[in-house]
């Protein structure tokens, strides 16, 4: 499978989700520069972590006018796989590819930590390999990321089960206290309704070498490279 | 014509003036008086710092670049080398606390990426007033949160620092900021300005009149007399220095320029004079080619505006082009302003008039440089008598008493704000005695620590330099790493008073001696001097940054306590020594005494015995002995073992017991092992002469410390944990 | 002419960063403050255009790139002809 | 009473922010824009407080807590009575 990772002004963990995409899930991932045309036949669109464009005026927000955007609107159209993690989520929200948006964290502080993150939904592109209830252990690293949307998106959503992974306590279970940013139904990670295309605060590529503490963000590397 | 008002204005003495005159042959005018005041003062020149920094040592066979570059660089093997420096950003973090720390990560940041290296840790190293003031708490939230954006929005993990709280940091909190990058050992870059013709370009954000004097003003007193000279402090852009750091690494990897230098203090006076003054050349810049944020600037403000986010460049002209294009990608200006020349002259074009012409080695290299009258001051106070401290009944509430002082509590508070694992090479998160942080590609890891107990420094500076760089290499030790090298930054009061130059006299020779000791080499530093408001001064505050080696990235030891059963070894000798330490402050409101006693050969061979535990897979943790001594040591080991284990130890000396469980005796550190390898662990120490005691094992959901089977220490770790844990956070939550 | 934009967040959507500072200037004494809303202003200097290029332009970029809608609503006025 | 207190960097402090929103509105199009600056705006609740109590209050806590004198200025005005 072909990775595209996704290099805007300010991203700064495009090195790192390269570095795991090659080496560790060892496959095929090239560089997509935010001002080129052309998706050069990635089967799956990466945008990593960082401050695009500084995260100025808000998270995202400008990113999602880079020119390369506009084509990874059409990708995502057309069915192809779209991954944004921390600020490449805020991108999708921005862009309008997820619903909702981003509020500052409750404690209005960035966070960065170990959080434990529950598998919701283990019948998506992303997460196949999981299974439903799992428990994961990944970092977060951020200042926006206290999910917010309007009650019938929430509804809406929930219906759907689109929502992938909810932050947890380490048993799985749901509490304020676990939920540190203050997100909306402890949401951390969300897809489309079409299932192609997902966005998560957690930093999976922080947590896919057991060198660096936690190998269980593998799981969703490992889901999107295999057959659905 | 200059007079008196002109030189007070600028900071400059008579016999400064004098010499300048004498330099440049006739009288400056006002531009270059400016010049002159900003590349002389204090901060830039080290006029009352550089015959004292002489003594210490730099050399070493890793060295590949001591003082007297933007940073220092250590071969570490394969082609590589490490490129560090710390540098202090008080004066503008006590004004504007969060632009004045962002700032100063800026400015580090900026020393590492212009020798080509890509920045990959930075540690933070601060001093606050007690946080019962609110002043304070803002101050330090501010500090904190202004690192934090900076740092997180570069994407360069804050991987450690420390954190300590004293009175006398209240009007004068201290910001050290350290940061260390990687790079390349055929592909460093200097700032020279070699080769006549080549052009001079300037890139990064526009020039404003920001920070102008900022210099000068950190080489002064604060007081009400420097309030109306107080400058706009500047605000940093982390968005353009991350497009300026990834545009300079890629005009370096592609090799198409001859030098690059950062402007920092001083601006761009700093980098135009100190380029060409490094190879023997002369420089012409034209100040109206330079990019202006705002109408109407003169020469004067052009010239010593401290504007973040900006760079100097020299590249042959046929390159230029191609040096425009990579800046361009990343929607930045390069944009040429002038050429290197022959003659050693630094001559600026303004307006079709030249208003600065004077040579570049008077200005960089002329600096008079004092030895500047220094008293015997700070005599270590007199020993005080242990037997008039009482000794208390009940240890369990000291414990508890010590964890919640901030300056020992957990500091989770602050690098939780920081984003410590970008980049995936953090290893050893912060929290432990020294980070670590993977290469990779290689077996190899680095470590780092920032260190420097200022109560030891006040009360004997001496002690107080020696201890700052053992502590420092004990650190290292526990995590498996050997130094390599060191910077350090050396903040103090008003170095015109003689007791403060004698408290710097002697914690440069503190330091000298122990760098010797250890044989590792300083390869930079930083002095901030006038750290004093009203008259009062800060307590010396030495900050070591030292980093180390570690050869197998397997072999890295963390400090906390891994299975129940484990034995529990104290490797060094206890003695009765409460001078200085926490406990004397925490529990009787006193910070006198004589700080610990160190034998450095003592010390290096319990570090040695440690290392070499280490890498024979004898050690299941190791955790050194410092603020709060052993019992605040064995607590955070059961902290760090993240399912808060306990211990049971039994000590038999025949010192005062308080000394035993809170006495800060140096050259000590807590390991365990496994109760198989614990023989070879103890046969190891003797082969090595050095104290070690099996003292108990890991254990249980409390900690239970006993002096010969009586207890004296007995509580859960649970609730020790959440006193350490909750004393900083408390004072910023609001309801 | 110079256009004044003020984006803030809207009424359903709650605001920590106002709240504090209300909390802080209580702790202060301020006690007379009931409430606080923090949101963001744009000055924006749109020389040489005229009124109706003004109507134009503010609400579409407002909308567009400096307010997000779902969380966020904006006024404008101009301050200066 | 409602009173609104803008604060932004003085003009001579750069404002990284309304230069990258400035940026990104010419990448878009929006040539007739010549310059941004970010702010920010308090709307404070001063219930049952008197004109004189805000003329006090106001310019205090905007110089101690809303804006740092040394980078930022400030305006304000009642906006309800
Ligand atoms: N405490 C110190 N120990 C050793 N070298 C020092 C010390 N302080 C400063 N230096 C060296 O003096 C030189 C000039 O100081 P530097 O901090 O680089 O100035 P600038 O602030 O312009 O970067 C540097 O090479 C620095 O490493
Ligand atoms: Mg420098």
């Amino acid at each position: 499978m072909k990775f595209g990772v996704v290099i805007f002004p300010g991203s700064n963990c495009d090195f790192d989700t390269f570095h795991v995409l090659k080496n560790v899930i060892r496959q095929p991932t090239i560089w997509l520069w935010h001002k080129d045309h052309g998706l050069q036949g990635v089967d799956c669109v990466v945008l990593p972590g960082g401050f695009a464009y500084g995260d100025y005026l808000r998270s995202g927000a400008i990113a999602r006018f880079s020119p390369l955007m506009q084509e990874v609107g059409e990708f995502a159209d057309k069915g192809g796989v779209v991954l944004g993690i921390c600020n490449g989520f805020q991108v999708l929200l921005e862009l309008g590819l997820l619903p909702g948006a981003m509020l500052r964290n409750k404690n209005l502080k960035f966070l960065c930590q170990f959080v434990t993150i529950r598998l919701e939904n283990e019948r998506t592109r992303f997460t196949h390999k999981g299974k439903k209830g799992q428990v994961l252990r990944v970092p977060i690293a951020h200042f926006d990321g206290n999910y917010f949307a309007p009650p019938e998106t929430l509804k809406e959503i929930e219906e759907n089960s689109q929502v992938v992974f909810r932050y947890s306590g380490a048993n799985g279970s749901l509490t304020e206290e676990a939920n540190v940013n203050g997100s909306l139904h402890s949401i951390a990670g969300l897809m489309n309704k079409r299932g192609n295309v997902m966005g998560l605060m957690p930093h999976p590529e922080r947590a896919s070498e057991r060198l660096l503490g936690s190998e269980d963000g593998r799981v969703i590397f490992e889901s999107i490279i295999s057959k659905f | 014509m200059i007079d008196q008002k002109n030189l007070d204005n600028h900071n400059l003495t008579r016999d400064e003036y004098g010499l300048i005159v004498k330099l440049i042959g006739r009288e400056p005018n006002l531009t270059e008086l400016g010049v002159f005041s900003a590349m002389w003062s204090e901060h830039c020149s080290y006029k009352s710092s550089k015959f004292y920094l002489k003594q210490l040592p730099i050399k070493g066979k890793n060295v590949v670049q001591g003082p007297g570059e933007n940073a220092g660089i250590i071969d570490i093997g394969d082609g590589q080398v490490i490129v560090f420096k710390i540098e202090s950003h008080n004066h503008p973090s006590f004004i504007e606390p969060f632009q004045g720390s962002a700032t100063g990560v800026g400015g580090i940041l900026r020393d590492i990426f212009t020798m080509g290296a890509r920045p990959i840790a930075l540690l933070d190293s601060l001093r606050f007033g007690p946080l019962a003031s609110p002043k304070n708490r803002s101050v330090m939230d501010g500090v904190v949160s202004g690192i934090s954006s900076y740092g997180n929005s570069i994407g360069v993990p804050t991987v450690g620092g420390d954190v300590y709280f004293n009175d006398c940091y209240s009007l004068n909190p201290l910001v050290n900021v350290f940061c260390m990058g990687i790079a390349e050992k055929d592909k460093i870059f200097y700032a020279k300005a070699e080769g006549i013709g080549n052009r001079v370009l300037y890139v990064g954000s526009k020039t404003g009149r920001d920070g102008i004097h900022g210099a000068t003003m950190a080489s002064q007193e604060f007081g009400e007399e420097i309030e109306h000279k107080r400058p706009n402090v500047q605000v940093g852009d982390p968005f353009k220095e991350k497009l300026l750091l990834e545009a300079c690494l890629e005009v370096m990897d592609k090799g198409l320029i001859v030098g690059i230098q950062d402007m920092g203090a001083a601006g761009l006076t700093c980098s135009s004079s100190e380029m060409p003054a490094k190879s023997g050349t002369g420089i012409e810049i034209n100040l109206d080619l330079v990019p202006q944020r705002e109408e109407g600037m003169t020469p004067y403000e052009i010239l010593l505006s401290e504007s973040q986010e900006r760079m100097l460049i020299v590249a042959k002209p046929e390159k230029i082009k191609e040096v425009k294009d990579v800046f361009a990608k990343w929607d930045l200006d390069a944009v040429e302003i002038g050429k290197v020349i022959e003659g050693g002259q630094m001559r600026v074009g303004f307006h079709g008039e030249i208003v600065v012409d004077i040579p570049v080695s008077a200005i960089v290299d002329l600096c008079p440089i004092y030895e500047r009258p220094y008293a015997a001051a700070a005599q270590p106070k007199k020993e005080i008598n242990i037997r008039e401290i009482p000794i208390p009944e009940d240890f369990n509430k000291i414990l508890m008493n010590l964890v919640a002082s901030p300056t020992i509590a957990n500091k989770e508070w602050v690098f939780r704000q920081y984003d410590h694992m970008v980049q995936t090479n953090t290893i050893l998160l912060p929290g432990a005695d020294a980070s670590v942080l993977r290469i990779k590609d290689s077996k190899k890891a680095l470590a780092v620590t920032l260190d420097g107990n200022s109560l030891y420094a006040h009360l004997n500076p001496r002690a107080g330099g020696i201890i700052a760089v053992a502590e420092a290499c004990r650190n290292l030790a526990c995590v498996g790493a050997r130094p390599v090298g060191v910077t350090n930054c050396l903040n103090f009061g008003n170095p015109e008073k003689p007791e403060v130059m004698g408290q710097f006299k002697e914690v440069v020779e503190g330091i000298s001696e122990a760098c010797k000791a250890f044989e590792i080499p300083v390869t930079g530093g930083n002095v901030s001097f006038y750290n004093e408001t009203e008259g009062v001064s800060i307590y010396p505050t030495p900050v070591l940054g030292i980093v180390g080696l570690i050869k197998d990235i397997n072999k890295v030891v963390t400090p906390g306590f891994k299975e129940e059963g484990d034995a529990v070894v104290l490797l060094g000798e206890n003695k009765e020594e409460l001078g200085g330490s926490e406990y004397l402050k925490i529990q009787f409101g006193r910070e006198d005494g004589i700080p610990p006693a160190i034998d450095l050969a003592k010390e290096k061979a319990v570090q040695e015995l440690c290392l070499e535990a280490a890498e024979a897979g004898f050690l299941e943790s190791a955790h050194d002995l410092s603020e709060g001594g052993l019992a605040v040591c064995a607590a955070e080991c059961g902290f760090f073992s993240g399912k808060k284990i306990g211990c049971e130890l039994d000590l038999n000396d025949e010192w005062r017991p308080d000394a035993l469980v809170f006495g800060e005796t140096q050259s000590r550190i807590l390991v365990t092992a496994k109760s198989s390898k614990l023989k070879k662990l103890l046969a190891l120490a003797g082969k090595k002469g050095v104290t070690a005691a099996a003292i108990g094992k890991v254990g249980g959901k409390k900690i239970r410390i006993s002096l010969k089977g009586k207890a004296l220490v007995n509580v859960p770790v649970e609730e020790v944990y959440k006193e350490w844990n909750e004393a900083i956070p408390r004072n910023f939550t609001v309801k | 002419m110079k256009v004044r934009i003020l984006v803030s967040f809207k009424d359903s959507v709650l605001d920590p960063q106002g709240q504090t500072v209300k909390n802080a200037l209580h702790t202060l004494g301020y006690r007379a403050i009931k409430d606080v809303r923090q949101g963001k202003v744009f000055e924006i200097d749109l020389a040489g255009a005229t009124k109706a290029d003004a109507e134009k332009i503010i609400p579409e970029i407002s909308d567009k790139v400096l307010a997000n809608p779902i969380i966020e609503k904006f006024t404008w006025q101009i301050i200066e002809a």
